[in-house]
Formats: C-alpha cells, structure tokens, sequence
C-alpha cells in the first residue's frame, strides 16, 4: 500500500559516551524526564506529527528497547497498514549482515521502504530530546521543490566548531558543509533529520553500497556526494528547544533545563505530549515531614525527605531526614535514611544504604551509581 | 486445567454518592489520586487468571465504557474472553425474569461461551489488592458448592449494610444475616461451579425471584454447602460519602498506602499519558497523595489530588479531594473538600466542609 | 491538516428487517456473507483518513457492541479518537432535547474533544465501498456550509424512502423532497464543519425540534449553502426485507462482485478465525458466494453461505442466505429462504419461500 | 516476573531443502493450508496450551515473518507481563553474535529467559504441522520428575533409519539415542520439541558455550552429553498428525493430507482452532461454470474453472475453462482461462497466462512456480 512518506528512526547506536548509562541498554532506551525513555521523544513527534509509517532500526543490546516499542501502541503506532516495524539487523539469502553506518541501515531494509513505495523518506535518529512537527517540514520540502531538506538549529557562534556546520544562500540552500569548522561562516548546525527524495537516495545508497571506502553514513558520504552532484539541498530552520544527550553531563543539564521556568511546560504541553508506557504505580506519597521544590516526580514514589531541583522517576522512595539534590534517580531506587545526594544519577534499582553520601562538585562530571557502584567501591 | 470466569455485578449498587453519582454509577467513582471503585475488582480479577469478565451495569453507564474501553488497560482485551460490558437492553417480550436476574437471563450466552467451568461473582464496593486464587483453591478443596470471601473488621458505618456471616469449626457457613454486632464480614465476592449458577438462575427466575445472591444462595443455605475463607489483608468498604471519604483518607498513612499498593502486584487503570507532577519553588505540600501531571506552586496538606490538577501560588488546600483537571487559583481556601473533575476555583474563594460531611462540588462548576 | 471525525446516526434507522431485527438493530444485520451492514459505512470512513468515530444507536445495540468490540479490527482502537459506540443512556433531569438531538446533546463532548475541523455524518443503510476523501476536498473547494453526497439509482422501491435531490448547474441544491419520480437520491452521507453542526444543533434543541438533519439542514435550504457531490461507484439502499434480498442477490454477479469488493480496499469487519472452505467429492456448487469455515457435501446454487454452515449430502440450497453456523441436514430442500444464524435443519426437510417474500427463519431454531 | 515455565519458538532456519519457497522468506513464514503460515501452528498450540510467555527467535529472512508475528495479536499472546517477544540477533557490550546453532539461540537469549524466573522452559521448532496439547506434557514432565523430556511420534518401522531414534526402557525412561539407525531397536523418533529443567539447562549451556568443537546444537550436543551424564531424560508419546514439510515434496504431501477423509477435521477442529491473521477479503464467488470437489477454497477467490484436490489460498482467481488439479495455490494468483495444473505450487501473486499447462508427474517433484519462472523460462 502506498504512502507519501516513510520514517527512518535510527535506533542502533550503542551510545558509548553515556558510559554505564548504555552499559547493557541501547541509548535510546535510556530513561529521561522522569517517566520517558529517550525514544519516545522522536516516536510522540511521529504521532504528533502524522507520520505513521515508521521503521525503528535497532542493532545494539535492543531486548529492553524492543520490549518498549513493541508494535507502538503508546504512540497509537499500531496500524493496521503501516505503523511502526521493528527493523534489526538479520540474515538474508547471501549470508548475515550488520548494520555498517546510517546509511547502510537504509540500504539494508530497503524492502521494508519500497513496500511502501514512498515519494519521501523521513531519517531521524533516536537520541534527540526535542517536540518537532514533521509534516511541517515535508511542507517546506515540498514547496523548495529540494531533493533533500536538512533540519537545522542556530547554535552560539561560539560553539560552531563542536556541531556539523551548514553555509546557505539567503532562501536556505545549502552550497557547503563543513564539520566543525573553526572560523564558521554560518551559525547553522545540522539536527541529524533528513528528508530526501526517495528515489534519488535510492540510486545514492545503491553507488554507496558499492564502495569500498565509503563510512555508509548520511552526513560523511551520501549528502556532500548529492551536494557535490548538484541536487537541491535545503536548510529547514528550526526553532525551540534541541538537547543531544550523548554524554553524562549533557544528560544531566537536559534534565536541569526540564525544571527551568522557560521549559517547564516542555513536558506540560498539552498540544504537543509525549507518550509511553505506565507502569501503573499509585500515585506519590509527599509525607508529613517531606520538603519538596522544583522537582519533578512520577507515579509510586514514596518522599520522607527534602528534594530540590531533582527527578524522581517511578517507584522511588527517599526516606527522612535525606536530601537530594539536583540529581536524577532512576526507577525502583530506594534512598534510606540521612544520605546526601548532589549532581548524581543514580541508575535502576539500586539501593543506597543509610548515612551516606554522594557529591558531585559543579565542575565535575555527574556520578552515576550503577547496580554495580557498590561492589567495585567494595573490591577495589 | 481449572480456571475461573469473572462477573461484577453492578445491578444491586445504589447510587450512594449524592453529586458525585449524578451521572455515573458507584463503580465509576474516582478515588485515590488516579483510579475508579472497579479497578480494585476487576484488577484483582486480571492478577487471578481470569481470562474473561462480563461486568452487568446499570443506568448510568457511560462513563464506565469511557473509563475501560476495550479492556486493554487491564490485559482484556482478548481475541477469546476478555472483557464484556453488558447494560440493560432487554428485548424479549417472554422474558419473565425480574431484578438481577432479568440480567442473568439476558446474558446466558456469555456463560454458555466461556470456557471457563467456574465463576468468580462480585460487586465493586469491596476495595482490596489480591488475588483470587488462594479463594479458588480453597474452594476446589474443600469440595463446596459456594465459597465466600470474608474478612473481619472493626465496625463502621458502612458494614452495617453488609451481610454477616456465622461459620462454624470448618468454616461452614450457618448464618447469613444483617446482625449489627457480628464483625465477620461477608466481602460480597464468592464463588461457585458453572453449572450451579445456571441451576440457581433459572430457579429462582421460575419463582419470581428478584435478587440471585439473596434468593439463590442465601435462601438455600439449608441444601447447599457453603463455605467461607478468610482474607485478612488491607481492605475496606466504599458505601457511601463518609466511607468514601473516610477510606480515601485513610490511604494518606503511609502503612496503609503501602498495604494497599506495594505488597500485592500493581492495581490497574485506565492509562493517562502525564508527566510527572511538577514541585515549583513555593511548593509545600505534606501528607498527600499526588497523581502526576499536577502543578504544584501552593501549599498541600493531607490530601489527594488527582491527575492534572493545578495549585496555585497561595493557595491552601487541606483535608481535602481534588479531582482530575480542577484549577485552585491564587489565595484560595480549601478544607474538608471534595472537587469533581474540571472544577475552577476561582482566586481568593474559601470553601470549608466538615469531617463528617465534606462539602461536595458537582464536576465542571466554576466557583 | 484538514480532517473530519465521523458519526454514524442510528437513532432515525428503524428495525425493518423483521425477523432479523428481533434482537437486533439493522446496521447489525449481516450480508453476503461476512459483513453486517454497518461494515460498509465504517470501512468508509476508516479509509478516508477519519480516526475518530462515535455512533449514536437506539436499543438493540447489544449485538452491535459485540460485533464492533474495541474497533480493533477497523483500526480504531486508537488511545486518540478511536470508536466511540454511545447508546441512549441519558441522566440529566435540565435535559429539554428530543428525537436524535437528545443524542447529540448527551454527547457533546465527543464533539469538543475532538481534533478535527468538520463532521462527516451517515446513516448505515448506504451499502458501497469507497473514500469520502473526494467529497472532502469538493466541499473544502466549493466553500459550501454543507456538502451532501449523492448517486443515480433506477428507481426502486426502497428508494421511495429517501430524500431526493434538485441541483442548480453548479450542484448548489436547490430543494429536498420526497418526489417519487426523482432519480437523484441523497445517501444519508453530509458533511459539515463542527462548528456549524453544534450551532445548528443548539438552535434545533432551543426550538424543540426533533431531527438534526430534516429541522437543521433541509429546513434551513434558505439560508445555508448546501452542495452536493455525485458519487457514481457502486452501491446499494437497504431498508427493507425485499432490498435486502435483492441486493445481496446481486452480488452473485461477478460483475456486481467485483464493482463491490475488488476495486477499493477491502471491506473491513470483524476477524473470525475459520478454516479455508472445504469442498467434498460430492459437493455441486453453482453461482454462489462462500464464506470461509464451510464444509459442503450437497447442492448449492445462487445461494449465499456466511461462515462455517455445513450443507450435507443430497441437500439442496437455492436461492437462498443462510447465516453462520447453520446446518443443513441430508436431504433438505431450501428454495427463496433466509436462516438466522444457528438454524438447524433437519433430514429431508423442504422450505420454499417466494423470490419477492422469502421465507425468513429467527436464530437458533431447529426445525 | 516469574513464570513457570518459558517457551522458546526457534524460528530462525534458513530452510533450504525448500528451495525458492524459502528464497526470500524464513521457512516458518511459508503459507500453510490455505491461509496460515506454518508458525501459526506451534503458536496456537502455545494459546491452546496456555503458553503465554513466548520468545520467538528469528535470523534469516525475518521481515515478513515478524510483521506476521508481531506481538502475537492473533495468537492473544499480546499480554501486558509476558506474552511474545521476538528475539532477533543483536550486539552487545562484546560485539555481535548470530546465532551459530539451536543451543546456542537459547544460551544468547539467557537475560530473556532469566527475566521470568522459570522452572522450565519448552524449546519448539517453527517448522513442524501439527496439534499439540504442551500443558499436557509439562505435567507428564513434572509426574516423572524428569530433567529433560521429549516429545516422541511411533515411525514406520521402515523409516526409522530417516530419524533420529530414541531407545528407552518401558516406563518411557531414555537409555540411548541413535541418529538415523540402519537396524533401530525403537520406532519412536524425536520431534525436536524439548521440556528441560531450566537450572540444569543453563548449566550445560553454559558448558556447552565454552566448547570450541561443539555445533551448539540440542540434539547433537546438550541432549546427549545430559543423557552421558546419568540425568531423567524421558520420552512423551505424542498421538495425532505430525508431518515436518521440509522438503517440496513433503510440503506437497502435508496439504494432500489435509484433502484426506481423516484429517479434514485438522484444520476444522473447533476444539483446537488454528489462528492467523486474516485480510478481509470478501467471501469466495464461486462462479455459474464452476465445477469443484475435494479442495480447500480462502476468501477473495473467483472460480471459474474446474477444480479437484487443490488449495486456493486468499484473492486467487481461476478463470473459466481451467483445470486444477492436486495443486497448491498461494495468495493472490491469477489462473487465466484454458490453464492446466496438476501437481503445481504457485507461488504469491504470479499470473499464469491462458492456455498453458503445467503437469508435474507422480513420480517427479511437484513443479514450484515462482515469480520469476516466467523470465526465466524465456531467458533460458
């Protein structure tokens, strides 16, 4: 059955900065925002959007992401047409095949694509935290005529020399590329969203299959090839709020920023929500001798003592007289009585004993208490 | 393998929750922060491997097929079983059955279609965590026709309306009554064969019955063996607004709460989609049950609010039940409370109700 | 994006099947083979990009409820929208609403809730299987208040029902009646913008007016501007015993067939799960439409057969629909009939209805 | 959340004894009996059993057997604390693994199954045809307090030497395995389907793991070095219709059985239903020249024509005048007039043009027509 447009979600990536928040989990099944993995930001702008015809590529440790996106129901993805497939990685009739770059995940599911004989492929990737609508986009893309559109973010002038850099002419065709520039001459960074022409990228991904020097990824290869071939690529300028949490400490400041007045209603958008599963808990306890400010707490969460400016996600319980503090404590963690938190993320499960604690000075990295944190502070 | 079917059986409720019953039936009545009277039964029922429900309702129906839709919230929503809502829509004029059985008459074909050899049969007022399973295996065992369940309790208001129940040293039941003093607790879930209750329905319709558990199994205490097994973890009755209000309250405890909530397998409900509740910098809030979504800037004290709910800067609200999307504006007085949904309280109001009879607001009123 | 939300308007739909409309309304009642004629009007809109669906019915809806389920199998069992099946079940003692506007007072907030901009309404006896995504876009491109869809028939009885259509030359309507001779045949499908509807609804309660569309479009020819868009596809009324029969009779044309079912995407209903039908040696099955799950031993000829009907050795079905789960014993004779389902026929049996009066047997008999 | 037992569907074979049946298809997706495909029947015995907790595990060629799959709508294994899960291979912390043999699928998915916390786990394979009733033999299972049991079917004694053969004593008890025995002591044969003990399983897999020389395979490697090692292993005699269609041949033969008097209540077994997916297509128009006996006929098909001891699957039209004869016809197939089939596999969506025939002899394979038969019998 036809439709106008696929969705390409690059899922795969086994996001190895993030250190032991990726240890046995893809990144984009990493937990953000109190009750949401990160994936589920992309996937609530598919539906927000109207795109319902979404392929999920994953590759890396993918048991705990897949059990989460299922067919999609949260993201009302279950389509009886379309909607979202799962795409991992599989054997075919000439013999096992991993996914090589970002380019190479379309390559190799160009089946799942053509059955759908798109006229547009929408590429996005699954470590992003942002509201975009996309059909807005395919609009700017259509009305350009362009045979690519790139979405793009106004970055500090002062950080052009960290993000791949786009040079434009005054309607927003794109003339250059350049990565991480040093003398930038456009603030211009791409977000990693492309929306291409099919068929053209088509014959693209058929010539980079091919060859033998080639990264297979979208940005090194298959957009400066159709850049230097002269196809129409276009800019398409977005505004709001974009945070790649590729590390720790990017990871951390995103969720700071969720509890900043200007982006306190990022969650709290009743036009643009975010899905994804419940889990059913009872709704939090706040008890008699808690204290609680600018905070953000979700579903089973038991509070006996003070938190300022952190993230309780679900089935989380800190007992009296503890205080947390700008920190992110994931699901099922239980704080006893008397701790310390400051600047830390403390991951699934984990127990933290009474009378202890954990500081992160502002110039440090984030600490993250993993399962194992305990163990190896013991062993070593 | 032997399995149960499930029957809630709403026709005997009344609707016992002045303006919060006006358009929908008790089952439907929100409580503790996110859920509705018939979560606690029907999740008990998914937890104790029942693949099939019928739910027979009464007027006011509606919002009980908008709060369970397909089932799928609590695993129902079954290619074989699942979940069956049945109203009253009778349309046979030789039909003779009256009271709840004109509903047993009417739906005979979802027990002729069950697999099941068993029915588990329950109303929505008697609040719990369980399984129902130990009840079943009880039941196998001891070879009764009928199995009750039953618990005891300190007396309140609400059991008075309860039935008793006398047993004697096995647990066979010798009495059935409304003794006022008797704290033996029939829990109005029992259980029993398959083909016993389809006796027992077209029994009693032959003789102009009108109610099956009053008429077919109370009345037949003498010819059939009937037994009791005693549940004693957390539970309550919701009857009425004091017992309502009493019960919801109770759950600000935090050995309650984690009674009800953390000892036995999640309670399920209809699936919102919120963000976690939002604490701001002027937030004070003690002893209080929160669902998400909720923006908190004002104080909070011994209280629940449920989804959505907004607290402005100033405002106080104590003692008190806020129900899905109300707004409290700015400097207003809130004690001894209970909000409908999409109630707007508008800045610099104080309402103030008593313990015994908290003031009640109808949903969607701006005041 | 511009897109409508869909209501399917049972209330005016009377039960005119007889026998077959005994415990059931008609948008329930099955046809060639699979189907009921609600099928046809849900497929449709599920097809046109609609992704919320409310249907008003009147009683009978029982078997309606079962047949539509969670809308899962028409792909509308959305956490957003979805199917919204809403029987009269009215509670509020202000309400002055009469005749269908009853039900679109007591469900407003289907309304409200709602994302989309306009309304696509119908009725469920328009049997054709297409998009309403072209009369959209024309009514978006006219600019009209409302845009009727409409088809040429030769004239037939069950068309004498039907509001007929005048058009100037650019297809503004210019009168609405009843005119026998009039080939130009509204199909009970409009569509208008929400906002207009909910208005003209509001001025039809306020005048206590009974029927949406005759007292709110066709009494306001005046001053609205209504369009009408042709649709010359395929398609059928069915209102009557006689229409019934002579139109599922005419999908025994392969040509008919395939106007129906081959050249738009398929006739959603609900999923069984039945084997492929099985022919046995015996078996002589001559210009009849079969449904899956039957095993044929006898004779079958211009006949339709719904799921897993059994016809056994020397029996003979001709000309007639015998509904699922019938059996057909050895020796029967069956001629112009039509069998609810679970009809059991026994050995050498013979029934012979006329063509324009076919023999109609009520579900589960034996005979 | 614990379950008892876990079941484990490999469903990852190449199949390729079935030649252009399985060229782009996994051979558990191959269409089966008129509208199944042949997973569908080890997955409603899994529902007829009560086996909700299902890992499917899938390697080659999986895109049309996972959007079949799904999460298991069809089967009611789409279930909020179980239900079925597709296991595909992935990446880890280590790098990526395929599957290297049916063990090793087991050993690879251990966080899968450890997640449940079974007593036992049921191992299946996605290629065989029949009912089966499993809680049955777990409770057999658990009678003898078995370590292992396996499911046994009596062979003709002449065709013992084509199984492998497992000798037991007379209560059932397993001494010895013969693979293919030229002179058998025991005509009954393994049918591939296992019940361990999940304990000792994880042992030997984790042995087995280590061992270089090894094929990581149950019937070659676990079964025999449990049974060296003096533990239960017992033989559970299974009665009823059994057929592996491994072959063309055999797969022919297995839709013959099916037009058989005896077995025509397989697939009309109201007590043992086979599920699938179903795509709505109108009921069958059987047309005023029609002639047809003993055949299994799906929704959507036009006949026309004549037809004897065949299988139409789903949207197959056979035009006025043709014969049909002994032949499997698959989805969406146009027979134009004046045809002649017999003993025929026509693969989806190929259209025979009028006037040809095709006849397979008796003793010759059955002819698969494929959707490029046609361009290569012209090329050639």
């Amino acid at each position: 059955m036809k439709k106008e447009c696929v969705t390409m979600l690059l899922a795969g990536g086994a996001g190895t900065r993030l250190g032991k928040l990726t240890k046995n989990l893809a990144k984009p099944a990493v937990p953000f925002g109190g009750r949401y993995r990160i994936i589920d930001f992309p996937l609530s702008n598919c539906l927000n959007s109207r795109m319902f015809t979404v392929g999920v590529v994953t590759q890396y440790s993918p048991l705990v992401l897949n059990k989460h996106v299922g067919v999609g129901k949260p993201w009302d993805l279950d389509r009886m047409n379309d909607g979202l497939t799962v795409l991992s990685p599989f054997t075919g009739f000439n013999g096992g095949n991993w996914y090589l770059g970002t380019a190479d995940a379309l390559t190799k599911n160009q089946a799942f694509i053509e059955s759908y004989d798109p006229d547009y492929v929408l590429v996005l990737s699954g470590d992003h935290i942002y509201h975009m609508d996309y059909e807005k986009m395919l609009a700017q893309h259509k009305q350009n005529n362009a045979d690519v559109t790139i979405s793009v973010l106004e970055v500090p002038w002062k950080e052009t020399s960290r993000f791949g850099i786009l040079n434009t002419t005054d309607d927003m065709k794109i003339y250059e590329f350049e990565e991480k520039p040093t003398n930038a001459k456009s603030n211009l960074a791409s977000m990693g969203i492309y929306i291409f022409n099919w068929k053209l990228l088509k014959e693209y991904l058929e010539m980079d299959r091919n060859s033998t020097d080639s990264d297979h990824d979208f940005g090194k290869n298959i957009l400066p090839a159709l850049l230097h071939d002269g196809h129409k690529l276009y800019a398409y300028p977005f505004k709001g709020y974009w945070k790649d949490v590729g590390t720790v400490e990017s990871y951390w400041e995103a969720h700071m920023d969720l509890l900043e007045e200007d982006l306190e209603l990022f969650l709290h958008n009743n036009e643009w929500r975010t899905y994804s599963h419940d889990s059913n808990f009872a709704p939090q306890l706040i008890e008699a001798n808690a204290d609680v400010h600018q905070s953000l707490i979700n579903n089973g969460c038991i509070v006996g003592g003070k938190l300022d400016r952190s993230i309780l996600f679900e089935d989380v319980h800190v007992a009296e007289n503890s205080y947390v503090k700008q920190s992110i404590i994931h699901p099922g963690v239980r704080i006893g009585a008397h701790v310390h938190l400051e600047r830390v993320i403390v991951q699934e499960n984990v127990v933290i004993p009474d009378n202890t604690t954990y500081i992160a000075q502002a110039d440090e990295e984030p600490i993250v208490i993993s399962p194992d944190f305990f163990e190896q502070a013991t062993s070593s | 393998m032997k399995t149960m079917m499930g029957l809630i059986n709403l026709n005997n409720e009344h609707d016992f929750l002045n303006e919060l019953t006006y358009f929908r039936c008790g089952a439907a009545v929100p409580l503790a922060g996110r859920f509705r009277l018939i979560d606690f039964t029907l999740s008990n029922m998914a937890k104790s491997n029942i693949q099939e429900v019928a739910i027979f309702t009464g007027n006011k129906y509606r919002s009980l097929m908008d709060h369970l839709g397909s089932g799928a919230d609590w695993d129902l929503d079954r290619r074989h079983g699942g979940l069956f809502i049945l109203p009253p829509d009778w349309n046979d004029p030789t039909d003779i059955s009256k009271g709840d059985l004109r509903h047993f008459h009417n739906n005979l074909d979802y027990f002729e279609r069950g697999k099941s050899d068993y029915v588990l049969i329950s109303g929505s007022q008697f609040v719990s965590n369980t399984v129902y399973q130990d009840l079943f295996d009880y039941h196998i065992e001891t070879g009764a026709d009928v199995t009750l369940l039953t618990t005891t309790y300190d007396l309140l208001p609400e059991h008075h309306a309860c039935v008793k129940v006398r047993v004697d040293e096995n647990n066979w039941v010798t009495c059935l009554s409304n003794d006022t003093k008797n704290r033996h607790v029939f829990t109005n879930v029992y259980v029993m064969r398959k083909s016993l209750l389809l006796e027992l329905v077209q029994d009693c319709i032959a003789n102009y019955k009108t109610h099956f558990f009053s008429d077919g199994v109370k009345a037949n205490l003498d010819h059939l063996k009937v037994n009791a097994y005693h549940y004693d973890g957390y539970s309550a009755i919701i009857n009425s607004v004091e017992s309502y209000y009493r019960q919801n309250m109770a759950l600000l405890e935090t050995e309650s709460y984690k009674q009800l909530f953390s000892e036995g397998a999640p309670v399920l409900t209809k699936i919102g989609n919120q963000p976690p509740t939002k604490y701001r910098g002027t937030s004070k809030v003690n002893q209080s049950l929160i669902a998400t979504g909720c923006v908190i800037d004002g104080t909070v004290e011994n209280s629940i609010l449920f989804r959505g709910v907004e607290v402005r800067d100033g405002a106080v609200v104590k003692n008190s039940i806020i129900m899905q999307r109300c707004t409290i504006e700015q400097g207003v007085h809130l004690e001894n409370v209970i909000l409908d949904k999409d109630v707007h309280i508008t800045e610099n109001q104080a309402l103030k109700g008593a313990k015994e009879k908290p003031f009640v607001i109808a949903k969607r009123k701006t005041i």
